[in-house]
């Protein structure tokens, strides 16, 4: 059931930027033409600004946090570009490339992470879930919506994105099984990053992540995650397996975290600048570069096209953060439940009256 | 509706059945409602709750879930993302646990967490509390933990008709709904219309028997037994109004009030543990509230703060008539057994 | 990784009672000759007269309730018996003939049944924890043990019994993680009795449930789990294993519940009595009389001897219930804590108060 | 122990190192404790709490554990059944629920269920609270959960050198703790007596100002908060005693009882939702064992009842001095804002 076998790994495009043969691969990129691989480049690139962006300014004090997803634009704009926009995504705090691909808004995605808001965006604008912080509880979700598309005898479907640290989790595994149980059109999409915070992959598995999905009736491919075109064609292929009734596949997309956990993290306590140089070699945007490159698709005109594109994505993050206001003080209690409710009502007239009594709302 | 539908529609039956028509009046007026649980389906749950509905509406609106709580819950969540209204049935108290997480983490707060754009329309039937002999984890009153999660509506039913009725309400709220039946009471028989309609009446607590001595909450299993004890009381020339709560979450403190401003005692009778239960709040609140009022101390009858006992110990364990007698003593001043514990501090 | 491969399944005494080779498992039972044989069959017989008895004596109205085992003799009797006394057993409600094989008195055991007690016996009496109910939980149990093992340098094992129903839960699942991760000397036995409670196998998973371990990088055996000598053979290379620092193994016993869930629970509704004459014809004590009885190691005086000792175990059950008398009311406040609490201290002593009100202490 | 080693091992800590001073004493005096989390290992923690312990103790004492709350708990279950002493950390406050199952049903029952043949020794470090402007379920305050579960016990630090002797006396406890770390207040800075011998006094609370109007209970994160209130209060001219309750399960209603039958009122503040968190349970108990001494209701200061919001909000959501002051105007019977609010019902 293994679509590809243990400890094996599908590459299409190498380091050095050369279109390698994947046999079963291959026709799932069939496709996609310099100008499209240029677009997912570009999205790569884009998505790689608006990452250093967000944590410059973090370090500005602009914003509180940000997890940067630096070194995995390829999993993330590979698979995100192989969806329907019809399709579901269940992300967790680092999938911003992939909400970037399905058109968020730059203001609603930055407003988490200034403290402004739990989740931004509204889920149903473009087909993505608010983001999931405990860890692995999103893939439950996307089980459940998918077993709604299956029961609505719709072809949309559900991906999952979760990292290699959550495959540890109870929660992952039970979607697995209700997954396989229900044969709901899901795509499991584990970016190993090869990192949880400070623990290395080696603490959560001692295997090939892709390996676990099988003995759960699962079949799992396992790509190269800093390959566009190999994560492209695997999730294109999942996703065809779950559109066409054939259920859950799971995918492993090897990639690397270049850069700390999350701005508050100092990732030089737990490894090493060797390996940090040994993945910078395998870089996600230098190979496409350089295979664009040698074929003629990436001329002057075009790089600077794009280069101007992503200044002009980098001002639009800047200017949305300038653009956010403080929120209404006491909206938080607002949208606790969907239907009135007197006990919170209650509170939130008291807190009101509160405030009213300090000269000038001091507090508010 | 005309009177005679409604009078055709009134049936005696026990609580148990009267959930299950309930679920069976939810799956066919609202094909986005789906039942979902262990052993829910052929077997009709390890109660008979769901009795004959997978034969009725089909395994893809009853269906038998793996055994794992934390999957029925989350992927509950991911079915009301896609639109439906989940009911999900926890096959006992004391397994909702490995389901928490999902409940209080995801469920409870996806609506706030969306800023209002994510529903979470989801019931999750917990048949709970004790009296049944039965064995570890299978008599527990876990309701204070939901009660205490913001986000959540917790109610219980004491009675085959707010069975039917609230459970119904419960699967048209749009907001998650923890829906506690008081397992040994299933086999309670009483009229239920129903034609009945949901009108929203669900958060509101019922005044049962009214009085002037004391106030006595309770609700789920024990209204019954609060009955007794209203009744016993009142040959003692005690007169006692009895209020089933009915909604946990949020407490309809505006009916309690009223009734403690004129009886100036509370009562308030739980299975659970008592520290940090129920009564805890209910107590606290109605003396912020009706502190002027009071002529004396709140009290509580409750569950020990010991693990739910084995079998053997659970007359103990449980409120009883006699002691919401006892407490009824010392409300209205009368010195007994416990009144010297007060000043021991 | 696979010690079985998917799908195999490992017999050593067919259903008819004909000895098969087993190779690689033959010389797990080398050691046992008909004595030793003969020594298993008299605990699966017992077994089996326990689990009649207690499930009469419910229908008595002498407990409250009973699970049988009636079915899986071999699986539990065969692999406790490749245990050693000083491993430590985690398991469910079911594994009575387990806590048999390992000495427990059965008068403690049968408490719990009776409702005087949560867990009858002294875990550290017959190094057997208390049953677990909550499905799944005592695998992390045994997960831990281990280690603890691992780290005194003991070559002390720990063994988690468990159902097909629990490979669903999260917990079972994080066990195979951490012990995999910390190379735990614990043995993962799953009992593959087809059904939990009313819900086929197939709810929880789409292959045979020996195929999920590998992937977390724990090997697996699938047996059957109605073959004494196939049980012994896997528990006792699984054991070896552990105990020399090879780390976890899976067991999936292929067996068969076949009396009901527990004495509450009606299987008609929801299995066919083909089904159950299926299996009755692969009965895990017939195929060891046969085989003992054609090798001529089960004469008139033996079968009249084990005969006589079941009936006395029976006896000594019947004894054991009418023993047990009322547990003292207020005991149920003693262990909650192990250090003096005043708070529960009080409240017990506001009960026996309440108590001593009563004329004659009526409530007592 | 001589009065010259005492004063050698005075030294002024942060909170956080105190607590990491306490692990590696726990650690080095029993080689059956083991302290095992997420990240505690070589990066010594989110907060650096477990810094160098690894280093000096090896990976077998202290160890980074998979990313599975109920798979760290469990696994210290089995680990306690074999005789070790765990100490887990869960990450943050928000992330104990995938381990809430191991710990209510497990952790918590093993002694009762097992008639007290089998103890659980462990300890779970929870840093708690907000105030540090983070991400969701990095703020909360789950105490009640727990204190509400019979047979755990719960405390919490509100300064250094309770830190590390509470710690120490948490680890030596043949009963689980939860142990609740203030996490703003990690950075704290305090003199600790590192030789310091537990002595039992955990479970007693402590009186840290006395004053005659008004007993104001705080415990944790709010303890400074309380002591600038009570301040601010006898500026006013009103006489505030602060206790830091410190254990939430038991809890020392014989002090705060006291206190009450002095000052004849009483203020709870914590960041908790208020709805059934600890404050219900000391204004219900206090109001039985103190009722003829009430001269006001008990009053609650507490976050409000919904999830812990945003950053941007959680100077709304945090109880602060000028609502406990708010507070103590109530309970002094003079009318501000929400004094008509207890009338509403
Ligand atoms: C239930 C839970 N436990 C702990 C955490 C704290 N935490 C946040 S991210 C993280 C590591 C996640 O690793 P991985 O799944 O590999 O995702 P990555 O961050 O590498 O993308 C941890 C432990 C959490 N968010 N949720
Ligand atoms: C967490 C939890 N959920 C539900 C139950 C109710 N329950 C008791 S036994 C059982 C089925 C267990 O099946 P399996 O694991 O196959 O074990 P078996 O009973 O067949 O031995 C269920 C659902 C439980 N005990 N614990
Ligand atoms: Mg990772
Ligand atoms: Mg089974």
């Amino acid at each position: 059931m293994l679509l590809t076998h243990s400890g094996e790994y599908v590459q299409l495009l190498t380091p050095r930027g050369e279109r390698v043969d994947a046999p079963g691969f291959d026709p799932w990129v069939a496709d996609i033409g310099s100008a499209e691989l240029r677009s997912l480049y570009e999205d790569m690139l884009i998505s790689r600004r608006l990452d250093t962006e967000a944590t410059a300014l973090q370090r500005q004090g602009e914003i509180g946090l940000w997890p940067p997803l630096l070194g995995q634009e390829a999993a993330q704009v590979g698979s995100a570009h192989a969806l329907r926009q019809s399709d579901f995504v269940f992300g967790s705090y680092r999938e911003n490339a992939v909400a970037y691909c399905r058109g968020v808004d730059l203001t609603t995605m930055i407003s988490v992470w200034r403290g402004n808001a739990n989740a931004g965006w509204n889920p149903y604008d473009i087909s993505m879930a608010a983001p999931a912080i405990i860890i692995g509880a999103q893939t439950l979700h996307a089980v459940g919506y998918a077993m709604g598309c299956d029961f609505d005898a719709s072809d949309d479907i559900s991906i999952a994105y979760f990292g290699d640290g959550a495959t540890s989790q109870g929660d992952v595994n039970e979607a697995m099984v209700f997954a396989a149980s229900y044969a709901a059109p899901v795509i499991f999409f584990c970016q190993n990053n090869q990192y949880a915070i400070s623990e290395p992959v080696g603490v959560q598995a001692t295997k090939p992540i892709a390996d676990r999905a099988p003995g759960f009736g699962i079949p799992s491919i396992r790509v190269d995650g800093n390959d566009v075109l190999a994560v492209f064609a695997a999730t294109a292929i999942a996703a065809d397996r779950a559109r066409s009734g054939n259920g859950p596949t799971f995918i492993e997309a090897v990639t690397y975290r270049m850069g700390p956990h999350t701005t508050s993290d100092d990732p030089t306590r737990y490894r090493s600048d060797d390996e940090l140089a040994e993945w910078r070699a395998k870089d996600p945007l230098d190979r496409v570069e350089r295979y664009l490159t040698r074929i003629g698709a990436l001329d002057d005109t075009e790089t600077a096209r794009i280069s101007e594109h992503s200044d002009t994505v980098a001002r639009e993050l800047r200017a949305a953060i300038r653009a956010l206001r403080p929120p209404e003080p006491l909206s938080f209690f607002d949208n606790v439940f969907a239907e009135p409710n007197r006990h919170l009502a209650r509170q939130r007239s008291q807190h009101e009256a509160y405030l009213a009594s300090f000269d000038g709302g001091e507090l508010s | 509706m005309t009177e005679q539908a409604t009078a055709g529609a009134v049936r005696t039956l026990t609580l148990s059945k009267s959930i299950n028509e309930g679920l069976r009046r939810a799956l066919t007026d609202d094909d986005k409602v789906v039942v979902m649980g262990e052993d829910i389906g052929e077997l009709g749950g390890v109660f008979r709750v769901t009795d004959g509905l997978k034969a009725e509406f089909g395994p893809q609106r009853v269906i038998d879930t793996p055994l794992a709580e934390a999957g029925i819950i989350g992927t509950a969540v991911g079915l009301a993302y896609r639109g439906y209204r989940p009911v999900c049935e926890i096959q006992f108290d004391g397994f909702i646990y490995p389901g928490f997480d999902q409940i209080v983490a995801q469920v409870a707060k996806l609506h706030a967490r969306t800023n209002g754009d994510v529903r979470m329309p989801i019931t999750i039937r917990v048949p709970f509390g004790g009296g049944i002999g039965s064995v570890e984890h299978h008599s527990e009153s876990p309701e204070a933990y939901f009660a205490h999660t913001a986000g959540l509506r917790v109610v219980t039913c004491s009675n085959p008709q707010d069975a039917y009725s609230m459970l119904r309400e419960a699967i048209a709220s749009d907001d998650p709904v923890l829906f506690f039946e008081p397992k040994r009471r299933y086999w309670t028989k009483g009229e239920v219309d129903l034609e009945h309609v949901p009108d929203q009446s669900m958060e509101r607590a019922r005044v049962l028997t009214s009085g002037t001595d004391i106030t006595l909450v309770a609700y789920g299993p024990l209204v019954p037994t609060a009955l007794d004890a209203a009744a016993a009381a009142s040959e003692d020339g005690i007169s006692v109004e009895v209020i089933d709560l009915r909604s946990l979450q949020p407490v309809d403190f505006d009916a309690v009030a009223a009734s403690v401003r004129v009886t100036g005692r509370l009562i308030v009778t739980h299975e659970a543990q008592r520290f940090g239960g129920m009564g805890a709040e209910i107590s606290a609140t109605i003396t912020e509230r009706c502190f002027e009022f009071l002529e004396s101390a709140p009290e509580r009858v409750t569950g020990f703060d010991t693990p739910y006992p084995p079998a053997a110990f659970e007359d103990h364990f449980l409120p009883d008539m006699d002691r919401i007698l006892d407490a009824v003593d010392r409300s209205m001043g009368r010195r007994n057994s416990l009144s010297e514990w007060r000043f021991d501090g």
